[in-house]
């Protein structure tokens, strides 16, 4: 299809999807309305489990599944990134000179920076049932904390401080571990990922029975999982590939 | 709504306008990246700090890098095609 | 207000999808994509906003009520940006490649399907 | 055991595929490849038993399962179910014998590349699994996203070959496209009615008029798992992904994963839409859209010459056939479906394998090309021509007896031109397939030297593919074993005794929405109803599959024998050909054209459906 003839077809069914869109908005509950059914019952079923975040506590505890499958989309799009970034057989590898020329400045905010972001990753990590933010959040902040060295300095020092094959355990670690868990709950009461440990008392720390736990878990992978997906990014954006791509008549 | 939503949604509506209508995706990572951000800022405006913090990560951070390092390897592999080519003409 | 309101989350799904659909570089559609699913964070969170109702988190000074934003929403929201940012990495990987192996990610030069 | 018992496998039919990738990644490449197949084919045959019994049990009533024990108070919950009837437990089945045969069949001979193959296919695995015992339309969405990512990966994992990535990217692009849109429907609907469970969404609409958001909701919802079924004019992805997928991943996009999206879009429009918007809407929109695909595919697999891609378009056909019988809305036509599509999976998978087979020997999938390769190879022709006819609707093989039922249940619901689509659909798929089985095992019509060009340099031809293996020069018994496996299977559901009457049973599961609320809601487990109509062979059935084989056999001797028709006849054809080659033309690997195509298939499915309230 010619470039135009696409942008016709794009824009008569944009047309229609607006129409379709504005159809289905008038039609909805004003915003900023009083009127949210699931949350009137999962507040009280949070406030029941002793879990301050509800956020939390919804994604892993009322609807723990989700999770569960969130967490093994991180793990399945970190083995296909590792997959499709592995270097091709008749692709030879060069790694640059490790002289990166950067402001001290730099260098310096890096190596600060990291320790502060690690302390605060772990926090939102082990509040996450409490307060907002959780293992995800956490697991996030962890993974750009130790990509600060990045910004501090050499690509070498980053790739000393993270053998890849640890990051992969963790991450498998992680996710296998949260299917543990809710097999445990299968086990214990006859319902995957229920809430088998006792849930405490409301707002300290050691509340909301498996909900800190699971936080730990996706805590764990995320961090892990992102430090191995950001390595096999940088990895290639360094790396030059010799001979790598393959002739083609016509290809430029 | 409060004039902070209204101000937050325009500037949403903007910057993901702006994301889009970038060609050059050196420019597109910094622009998502401020995208990232402004999302940030609605999301603590409707009042979901969880999901804010997540997107401060994911959307304003990680992504952006990973785009940013995607296009770096590209131009890579074509500046040393164009080098390639030049020797091999001399 | 209604309309504002979603219509934002609206608009984001339409300019990203256009942004696919007239992009020269596949790096850019998949940008353009994750600019598309923001706009399903923005419809759900707006979807769960109440007036004057602080953030479902409880603590020292929020009591436990249910005059807060709906939590639900934003779950499903947090699900929705880790499936963004994987799919988004997974899909630079593969743009990644394609670059590798053809030398181009300008979809109107890429001729390996057809027919 | 108690249906209680079997409720508690459902999870694990997901955890455990979970759990076993989780442990290749983390051995990294020190597990050594057999160790990998062994686990593979071992957690899949594990999955197969789990829902085995899980499908024994669901013959008495549903069986339901709450996560995290948030079972429903006074029909209300806010945990997350599985629900198993029949028909999602048959399809459960269905996923992890195609994966134990796929697994089986890269068995050793398929690289492993460092364990990733292995740990993607059993993430993709868990990711149908929990898409279909899912219960809960985000959860749904969840599944879905996770058998995405899977697939994109699997489909891309041929990094050398250059189409590969292409075709993973235009896959993942087209389908994170059409979920995000969906996404956006389900908050649309979530806004409504707060509620995200099928089940308590779809008692919420009972009690409500549908109004135009009800439809509009329904139809972008329902656009994701079109795209997934590849529904014209949401199909383009399919060819692009199939045609460079390694054979065994193809195995379950065709055979499985292509249906789940049909399955997606019904389940939720029984269990959720159902009582709210009227069935004949819905049937306005599906017959026809079910007809385009079906006619559109059919024709472009015949123009193909690249096997792989004309196999795409013979499941693009076949789903066509699918959506057109699962649009009468009927037990019948939903059991027919159901039949055909169990057998339609071993039938086009055996098909897929051979033609990986093909490759592995020869190192291309070009029909043209291949001419007389297959001179030598005389069981594996019988098989392929086996699977070919069973491709065509020959009986007793369960294609047959699934083509005929629908065409039945088509002709019973007031399309008497059901059957005549059917048999022509059949023909034109089957006659491209045996075409090319005529041509590479027979060695049949002008060798491609002498036929003129190769190929039109502006399609895409087999002679770049990638080999998946190391060449080889036998084929190893582990991919007969598969194949055969495999034809096995299609024919069972064709002559097993009482093959029909389950599907029947499945299927008034399936279109009992009032049931599957009280037993997800309530737990009381209503009986199913006893259907109203037996499905069976029928002297009509048996004849018109015969016909349908009898037509793809002329087609392909035909298509053999005049590789160039005369000039008069040409001149006749010059209208039709034009437009098969502006059809061709659309298919033109351009991302940008997909997602153009995807959002006017939305307006064209709402127009079709009629968005503006109706009264009645």
């Amino acid at each position: 299809m010619s470039s135009r003839g696409r942008l016709a077809l794009f824009l008569l069914g944009a047309a229609g999807v607006a129409v379709l869109f504005a159809t289905a908005f008038l039609g909805m509950p004003a915003f900023g309305s009083e009127d949210h059914p699931y949350r009137d019952l999962a507040v009280p079923a949070a406030v029941r489990h002793a879990t301050a975040n509800v956020v939390s506590s919804v994604n892993f505890d009322q609807r723990g599944i989700d999770t569960f499958g969130e967490e093994t989309i991180v793990l399945g799009s970190v083995i296909g990134v590792a997959a499709l970034l592995r270097p091709a057989q008749r692709e030879s590898e060069q790694r640059p000179p490790p002289d990166r020329h950067r402001l001290e400045s730099t260098t310096l905010l890096g190596y600060v920076l990291l320790p502060v972001t690690l302390v605060v990753g772990l926090d939102v990590v082990a509040h996450g049932h409490v307060s907002p933010g959780g293992g995800f959040q956490g697991g996030v902040i962890l993974a750009t904390g130790f990509h600060l060295l990045y910004l501090a300095g050499s690509y070498q020092a980053l790739a000393r401080l993270r053998p890849v094959e640890i990051f992969d355990r963790g991450e498998a670690l992680g996710a296998g571990l949260f299917g543990v868990l809710g097999a445990a709950g299968l086990a214990a009461t006859g319902a995957f990922l229920a809430n088998v440990i006792p849930t405490g008392s409301f707002g300290q720390l050691f509340s909301g029975g498996t909900v800190p736990v699971l936080n730990v878990l996706v805590g764990l992978e995320v961090s892990c999982g992102a430090v191995v997906l950001l390595t096999h990014f940088f990895t290639e954006a360094i790396t030059l590939s010799v001979g790598g791509r393959r002739e083609r008549g016509g290809g430029t | 709504m409060t004039p902070l939503i209204v101000m937050s949604l325009a500037l949403v509506a903007v910057l993901g306008t702006a994301v889009v209508l970038t060609n050059e995706p050196e420019r597109q990572a910094v622009t998502l990246s401020l995208f990232g951000l402004s999302l940030t800022v609605l999301f603590v405006v409707l009042q979901g700090p969880d999901v804010a913090l997540s997107q401060l990560g994911v959307g304003a951070a990680v992504v952006p890098l990973m785009v940013m390092l995607a296009i770096r390897r590209m131009r890579r592999d074509q500046e040393r095609e164009a080098d390639g080519r030049g020797e091999a003409g001399e | 207000m209604n309309l504002y309101a979603y219509g934002v989350a609206g608009w984001l799904l339409l300019v990203g999808a256009f942004g696919v659909v007239r992009s020269a570089n596949l790096v850019h559609a998949v940008v353009s994509l994750s600019v598309a699913q923001s706009g399903t964070y923005v419809l759900l969170l707006c979807v769960g906003y109440q007036r004057a109702a602080g953030a479902p988190v409880f603590g020292s000074t929020l009591r436990p009520s249910t005059r807060v934003t709906d939590p639900v929403v934003q779950a499903m929201t947090l699900t929705d940006i880790v499936v963004s940012a994987t799919v988004t990495a997974l899909l630079l990987a593969t743009a990644v490649q394609v670059h590798k192996q053809q030398g181009t990610v300008d979809p109107n030069r890429l001729s390996a399907l057809k027919g | 055991m108690t249906s209680g018992t079997a409720a508690h496998l459902m999870p694990l039919a997901i955890a455990v595929p979970v759990l076993v990738a989780c442990l290749m990644v983390a051995a990294g490449s020190r597990l050594p490849h057999h160790v990998l197949d062994l686990l593979g084919v071992a957690t899949s045959l594990t999955v197969c038993a789990l829902a085995a019994v899980v499908l024994t049990r669901s013959a008495d009533g549903r069986v339901v399962t709450w996560n995290g024990d948030w079972r429903p108070k006074r029909g209300v919950s806010v945990g997350i179910p599985l629900v198993a009837d029949s028909l999602s437990a048959g399809t459960a089945l269905l996923i992890a014998g195609l994966m134990s045969c796929a697994l089986l069949y890269s068995w050793r001979y398929y690289s492993p590349v460092r364990g990733y193959y292995h740990a993607l296919m059993l993430l993709f695995l868990a990711g149908m699994e929990g898409f279909v015992l899912s219960g809960d339309l985000f959860d749904m969405f969840v599944f879905f996203e996770l058998m995405g990512i899977a697939a994109y990966a699997l489909t891309g994992l041929k990094i050398e070959d250059p189409t590969a990535v292409q075709g993973g990217l235009n896959f993942g692009i087209v389908n994170s496209l059409g979920a995000y849109f969906s996404l956006a429907g389900i908050g649309v609907l979530y806004a409504r009615h707060g509620q995200l469970g099928l089940a308590p969404l779809g008692q919420r609409l009972t009690e409500h008029r549908a109004d135009a958001l009800t439809v509009v909701a329904l139809v972008v919802i329902v656009t994701c798992f079109l795209v997934k079924a590849a529904v014209v004019p949401f199909h383009f992805w399919l060819p692009d992904a199939h045609a460079v997928a390694p054979a065994p991943v193809c195995v379950l996009f065709s055979g499985v994963m292509v249906e789940l999206g049909l399955y997606g879009a019904f389940r939720v429009f029984w269990t959720v839409f159902g009582s709210a918007v009227p069935h004949d809407d819905i049937r306005g929109a599906f017959l026809p859209a079910g007809v385009l695909t079906a006619v559109v595919g059919a024709l472009m697999c015949f123009a193909q010459s690249h096997l792989k891609r004309m196999l795409a378009y013979s499941t693009i056909a076949h789903v066509g056939l699918f959506t057109t019988g699962l649009a009468t809305l009927t037990p019948e036509g939903t059991a027919g479906v159901a039949l055909y599509a169990a057998a339609h999976a071993g039938v086009k998978s055996a098909l897929f394998l051979l033609v990986g087979v093909i490759l592995a020997r020869h190192g291309h999938v070009d029909e043209l090309k291949l001419h007389g390769c297959g001179r030598d190879a005389r069981f594996v022709s019988w098989l392929y021509f086996a699977a070919g006819a069973a491709l065509a609707g020959l009986p007793p093989f369960g294609t047959a007896l699934g083509k005929s039922v629908t065409e039945e249940a088509l002709t019973r619901a007031g399309h008497p031109w059901g059957p005549a689509v059917f048999v022509a659909v059949s023909a034109l798929t089957g006659g491209a397939v045996l075409r090319a089985g005529f041509r590479i095992y027979l060695g049949a019509g002008p060798a491609p030297d002498a036929g003129g060009p190769v190929a039109i340099a502006a399609q895409t031809t087999g002679i770049e593919e990638h080999r998946e293996t190391e060449q080889l020069s036998r084929t190893p018994r582990t991919m007969y074993a598969a194949v055969l496996l495999l034809l096995a299977g299609g024919l069972a559901v064709g002559v097993l005794p009482g093959a029909g009457r389950a599907f029947d049973h499945a299927a008034e599961g399936f279109t009992d929405p009032r049931g599957y609320a009280a037993a997800v809601l309530f737990g009381t487990a209503p009986a199913v109803g006893s259907p109203h109509h037996e499905s069976t062979w029928t002297a009509q059935g048996v004849v018109l599959g015969c016909v349908s084989t009898a037509a793809a056999v002329l087609l392909a001797a035909a298509a053999v024998r005049a590789p160039r028709a005369p000039d008069a006849r040409r001149a006749r054809l010059r209208p039709f050909l034009r437009s098969l080659a502006a059809v061709r033309a659309l298919h033109s690997g351009h991302v940008g054209d997909y997602a153009a195509w995807l959002l006017f298939g939305m307006t064209a499915l709402a127009a079709l459906v009629g968005v503006l309230p109706v009264d009645g």
